[in-house]
């Protein structure tokens, strides 16, 4: 059952066309990735789908509804959330406080003038669960921009998780990451993937072929090719564009 | 039952906003100074004024170089009723705020979307704009001299007890009532989820999108709200010098309240406008009468603020690492 | 009919006077994205520089002298305050221009004294010339054609010099400035003076058809920030064209309400077109 | 806790350092609200030099009631809502009875309501619209300066004679500026002259070229204005620049030093009306002035202007009528200041002053200057020549044209 769809999908800046006639079919309960040499418009796509920026033509579905032109905050209360590959946090508010927008967002809170924020149990103990579940227990009250770049990684993945969405779209989750760390996030987002379909932009093959359902190669703007790892592997066409390219 | 009692006693006790209020109330009967009413009365009317600014500079980050035209319309609109329509204080005081809240949140439709110098180069335009309304149209609003002849009235409960409201010193009450209110009002509206999520946007915007809130929404009532309260700061201001005047929508008055804001340390303190508003007031008054070239000291004032110390004095007497959460 | 091709050659006239004002405006703006509420009391510094000098060199020579003043002025606000609040909150900057020119404007009153003065123009283009439908004042004339040569003089730097096609592009996207690493403060000192600069030469040139006194400063400042909120913010042609329309609708309608078209255009403009006739998106959403 | 002590120590230390009024010693204390900054600051330097000058008079004869004279100044910034303000600090804290200064009227307006309301006298020292002693006229307030009806009936019939009767209007839009126009237009349809246009010039403009094009084409004889402070500096050397004075003759209706002073010998040209000359050939005028130039050596402006004279005329008023009342209650000053006439040896000018009773306005001489070509000028200040004078009873206006009514005395 496909979760969302995209229909000639176009977008162009100027002369330049970096989302060119885009059919994308994302399977529910999976972990889709799109790979692609810098500049074939993966950004562009994450973009168009979250709503940042409004496609020249063509129709975004998710769930069946047509969501091509709503604002972010629409998109994201349909159930579509995204972590951003440039760390994307409040880097002056503690740890505590970063989760505790998304909960509270989540939990519809917002619109309350003269209630206290500090009396939210259900808000306050959601954000101490998935603090918990993220291992950065003791650390509550850190101040963000003070933590080291993997556990910023972790809560960049973790905010997005706040809504509790039914699609996540990963933004080169591993970029910046040591050799000891990938495999840590590599963990958390393979149990994710049992509660979240996820579409994925990765460059590092070896995470991608390893975790993922089904795979779409992005190259000039256009989906060169879509299959499962193994299909796209045996793909020449991929290969001389794609992957010969590379090496 | 008395440990509530006592705990919800330590609890005031502890919150500045007693002793701020406290301070306020004794203000009358310290010698020398006290004499001063009507100075007293505008300090508290410039403190009500800065809080009410600071929810949208301190607590959403939205930079407005406009907003003392807010101000000047509840003025403006409480005089016009008084003189033209209804007599009488609380009618004039009520449509006075409205009016000027319902033209800041026409204003915040438009420019809501916006941010960053942008933002604050629209607030300019139609400060400005308003002015030029409020200086040229002299039937309704009395051109450049302004519009005089608004006395205060009596209030209270017909029956029981009436206060007059001509004499500075129960004007002066009067003010202070209607500002402590204020105050708990606004420190519970900045502390509220609705609070947080203004915080949010200010740190960032774009993550507070994608976590599924309105932002432009939230910014539009940020910049409302703050207008009410410059309204209602307005209308007081008319009611205390009797008359409304033009200059103070122009866009070089409108400074004075973001560098109160500054001054204090509202960026880090909730008290912070209310510290920044007393001393800017006294200070701005006590300086042109000190020497006749004022104004260099005032324009050296600024510089040396917003280099040195753009947290303000809050800023510096609660040196914290890097914390720029408001309390 | 002959009336009105008399106010349009007046207003053609005075819009390139202004244009030059906002031209410095929308620089700094556009640039360094800071209001500078200075360029007022640097437009009276032009013209107090040039009447002092006047009195030993002379128009021609003070003309230069003063513009390089100012510009030298321009560079020493940049380095010392305004340096220090780029990409804070806007307001910094706002606020701390505005502490500038107060200061400044005490300044003026301290050092030149608290009466106004006056200068008149060169001999040689004072006086009144016959344009066939009017008599027009030949100081203008040819105030207009050393704007238009100022004017011509600015596009040339910003279209054929390294330098210029740097500024222009951190008009437009300040991200992209952001790459240039090393030389980037070095470019907005250079910008700052420039800013000055044009706001000094535009001080030198209106000396003499405005009375010379520490507010003529204030004079100046809304008609460029309306211009800039017209043209658009950091576009060169955008002040121009700004400038163009500002001096020809107020000099069409000589009248009660000249002081108020600029006003209702500004609120058309924002209402309709907030970016400004030639603005760039990019700036806007930033 | 110990953050809150150090915040309400600032605010009280600055508060005591704020309210630095001197011990009540012997003193009789005049509150003067005029502009050290903002458009009219030149203005407001000259008018306080006069009541210095009367000042240090009256205290070196011995005071008033045996008390010496001083004068709080505060800078009014050419801002009603900042005038009014100090005017009620002098008030409550320095607990003035006297008040003095306002140049502009809105300044002037809005000192008065505050004068009115407290019960303390103010002297309205150097603006001219009608309002003042007209629609905005208290029992505690007195105007120095004539209005602009004086001025027009002693200026505009020698301008019909002497010039001609076509007369083009620029108009400051605002009240001044109306009743200047006002006034002269009653002259010039009394003498049935031919009205050939008006310009209303918004308040800020510093661009007359346009206006200037329209008046010309009108082929007026006459282009009257009543235009004032920073604009008309601008309009003056505009009309310099674009050659007007030669085609038709110059009028302002009211002419201050200040801006002949500003403009320089070549661009002072025309047939003014104005307040005061310094060169008024009487011994009292002229002692003023020598004393003028001895107090204040090396200053800007060498020789007195309207502004001072006004300025000096009102403190001395001020201090005799105390003086003759015998009290500093302010409703005995007032009875003493309603009806009292300055002799002519006194006045410095041609004719008596009389201070009237049911508005409150100086009648005084209105006096009409023939400004100077450069190559007639003794020095730099010689900028005009006094052509005729007109007596204040003549030209005043009646209780007929402006009916005022004051409030009682206060108590």
């Amino acid at each position: 059952m496909a979760i969302l769809q995209t229909e000639n999908l176009t977008k162009s800046f100027g002369g330049l066309t970096a989302v060119d006639h885009i059919n994308l079919v994302v399977e529910a309960n999976c972990i889709t990735s799109i790979i692609g040499p810098n500049g074939a418009g993966k950004t562009t796509l994450f973009n168009l789908i979250t709503g940042i920026l409004k496609p020249d033509s063509g129709k975004i579905s998710f769930g069946g509804e047509d969501i091509t032109n709503l604002p972010i905050h629409k998109i994201v209360s349909k159930g579509i959330s995204r972590s951003f590959q440039v760390l994307n946090l409040y880097d002056e508010l503690s740890v505590e406080e970063n989760i505790w927008i998304g909960i509270q967002a989540h939990q519809g809170h917002g619109k309350e003038l003269f209630s206290h924020v500090n009396r939210l149990p259900a808000v306050k103990e959601r954000t101490y669960e998935i603090i918990r579940v993220i291992g950065l227990a003791g650390k509550e009250n850190e101040t963000v921009k003070f933590l080291p770049y993997g556990e910023r990684r972790l809560l960049e993945l973790a905010l997005s998780l706040t809504l509790e969405p039914s699609l996540l779209l990963l933004d080169e989750p591993m970029s910046g990451l040591g050799a000891d760390e990938r495999p840590r996030i590599l963990e958390f987002i393979r149990d994710l993937s049992q509660r979240v379909s996820m579409i994925l932009v990765e460059h590092d093959m070896d995470a991608v072929m390893s975790i993922s359902e089904r795979i779409a190669v992005m190259y000039q703007g256009r989906l060169l090719a879509e299959g499962t790892p193994e299909e796209i592997k045996q793909n020449d066409e991929v290969q001389d564009a794609y992957l010969g390219g590379l090496r | 039952m008395n440990s509530v009692v006592w705990q919800w006693c330590r609890k005031i006790l502890g919150s500045p906003m007693f002793w701020i209020a406290g301070f306020f109330a004794i203000f009358p009967f310290i010698p020398y100074i006290g004499e001063f009413i009507s100075m007293g009365t505008e300090v508290l009317i410039w403190c009500l004024f800065a809080m009410g600014f600071n929810i949208l500079l301190g607590y959403t980050g939205l930079p407005s170089f406009g907003h003392g035209a807010y101000f000047g319309i509840g003025a403006y609109a409480l005089g016009i009723t008084f003189k033209h329509l209804i007599q009488g204080v609380w009618i004039p005081l009520i449509l006075g705020v409205l009016v000027g809240t319902l033209f800041t949140a026409g204003v915040g439709l438009l420019i809501a979307r916006k941010r960053g110098i942008y933002f604050a180069l629209l607030t300019i335009a139609f400060s400005q704009m308003f002015f030029f309304v409020a200086f040229r149209w002299d039937e309704v609003t009395g051109g450049e001299t302004g519009l005089s002849g608004v006395d205060r009235m009596s209030v209270g409960i017909p029956s029981l007890f009436s206060i007059d409201l001509s004499s500075g010193l129960n004007y002066y009450y009067f003010v202070l009532a209607i500002f402590a209110v204020s105050m708990l009002v606004i420190w519970r509206i900045v502390h509220s989820p609705f609070g947080r999520v203004l915080q949010a946007i200010r740190e960032n915007e774009v993550r507070t999108k994608y976590v599924g809130y309105n932002t432009t929404a939230y910014k539009w009532a940020s910049f409302t709200l703050s207008g009410l309260f410059a309204s209602l700061a307005g209308c007081l201001h008319v009611l205390l010098q009797n008359a409304a005047f033009p200059e103070v929508l122009e866009w070089t008055k409108s400074g004075d309240v973001v560098m109160m804001t500054l001054l204090g340390g509202g960026m880090v303190n909730f008290y912070g406008s209310i510290l920044g508003a007393s001393i800017f007031i006294i200070f701005r008054d006590l300086l042109s009468s000190f020497w006749e070239s004022w104004l260099l000291l005032y324009g050296s004032v600024f510089v040396i603020i917003i280099l040195f110390i753009p947290n303000g004095i809050l800023g510096i007497l609660t040196q914290k690492k890097g914390r720029a959460v408001l309390k | 009919m002959e009336l009105f091709l008399c106010y349009l050659t007046n207003g053609i006239v005075n819009g390139l006077i202004y244009a030059v004002v906002a031209l410095g405006f929308t620089l700094i703006l556009g640039v360094m994205q800071v209001i500078n509420f200075s360029h007022g009391l640097l437009f009276a510094f032009g013209a107090y520089f040039s009447f002092s000098l006047m009195k030993y060199v002379g128009f021609w020579i003070a003309l230069p002298i003063s513009c390089f003043f100012v510009g030298v002025m321009g560079i020493l606000i940049e380095r010392l305050a305004v340096r220090r609040v780029y990409g804070k909150n806007p307001l910094f900057g706002l606020l701390l221009t505005f502490g500038i020119a107060m200061a400044l404007e005490e300044v003026i009153r301290m050092v030149w004294g608290k009466p106004g003065h006056s200068v008149t123009a060169p001999d040689f283009i004072a006086g009144v010339v016959n344009l066939g439908i009017m008599y027009y004042s030949k100081y203008r004339l040819f105030l207009a054609g050393l704007s238009a040569l100022v004017i011509l003089l600015v596009w040339i730097f910003l279209e054929r010099t390294p330098y210029g096609a740097i500024i222009k592009a951190g008009a437009h996207d300040s991200e992209m400035v952001m790459a240039l690493g090393k030389n980037l403060p070095k470019m907005r000192t250079l910008v700052f003076g420039l800013g000055a600069a044009l706001a000094g030469v535009a001080g030198v040139i209106a000396a003499p058809i405005h009375s010379i006194r520490p507010v003529m400063g204030t004079y100046v400042l809304m008609p460029a920030f309306v211009i800039v909120v017209l043209g658009g913010i950091g576009s060169f042609w955008g002040s121009i064209i700004g400038g163009l329309i500002f001096g020809i609708s107020t000099s069409l309608y000589p009248g009660r309400f000249t002081d108020i078209i600029p006003y209702v255009l500004m609120a058309l403009i924002l209402l309709w077109r907030p970016r400004g006739l030639m603005g760039e998106k990019s700036i806007l959403e930033v | 806790m110990k953050k809150l002590v150090t915040i309400l120590s600032i605010v009280l230390l600055s508060g005591l350092l704020w309210s630095q009024s001197s011990p009540a010693e012997e003193v009789i204390k005049i509150g003067v609200v005029s502009p050290a900054s903002g458009n009219y600051a030149d203005h407001g330097a000259l008018e306080r030099r006069g009541m210095q000058m009367a000042v240090e008079e009256l205290n070196q004869a011995g005071g008033v009631l045996g008390k010496n004279l001083q004068l709080v100044a505060e800078d009014s910034e050419t801002n009603p809502q900042v005038a009014a303000r100090k005017a009620r600090r002098l008030i409550e804290v320095d607990k003035v009875k006297y008040l003095m200064g306002g140049v502009s009227s809105s300044v002037a307006i809005a000192v008065g309501e505050v004068a009115q309301r407290y019960g303390v006298i103010f002297f309205a020292t150097n603006q001219n619209s009608d309002t003042v002693t007209g629609k905005y006229a208290h029992r505690c307030v007195f105007r120095v300066p004539p209005n602009m009806a004086m001025a027009l009936r002693a200026l505009g019939p020698y301008i019909l004679e002497t010039v001609g009767n076509r007369w083009y209007f620029l108009t400051h839009d605002y009240s001044w500026g109306w009743s200047g126009t006002r006034w002269a237009r009653n002259v010039l349809k009394a003498h049935n002259g031919v009205d050939v246009g008006e310009s209303k010039v918004p308040l800020g403009t510093r661009d007359f070229s346009a206006f200037l094009i329209k008046a010309r084409a009108t082929k007026p004889d006459a282009l009257v204005i009543t235009v004032g402070g920073v604009d008309r500096a601008a309009l003056m050397e505009q009309i310099y620049e674009f050659g007007i004075h030669k085609d038709m003759t110059v009028v302002h209706t009211l002419y201050d030093y200040e801006d002949a002073w500003a403009a320089g010998p070549k661009k002072n040209v025309g047939i003014h009306g104005t307040e005061w000359y310094y060169d008024i050939d009487k011994p009292d005028v002229r002692e003023f002035v020598q004393k003028y130039k001895k107090r204040w050596l090396g200053v800007a402006i060498p020789v007195p202007t309207q502004d001072t004279a006004n300025g000096y005329l009102a403190t001395r008023e001020l201090g005799r009528a105390i003086q003759r009342a015998g009290t500093e209650n302010v409703a005995a000053v007032i009875k003493a200041l309603e009806g009292h006439v300055i002799p002519e040896s006194e006045s410095l000018r041609h004719g008596p002053i009389t201070i009237r009773d049911w508005d409150h306005q100086f009648i005084c001489t209105y006096y009409v200057v023939r400004s100077k070509k450069p190559s007639e000028i003794r020095d730099r200040a010689d900028l005009c020549e006094i052509v005729k004078w007109v007596p204040g009873e003549k030209t005043a206006r009646t209780k007929a044209e402006n009916p005022v009514k004051l409030e009682p005395y206060p108590e």
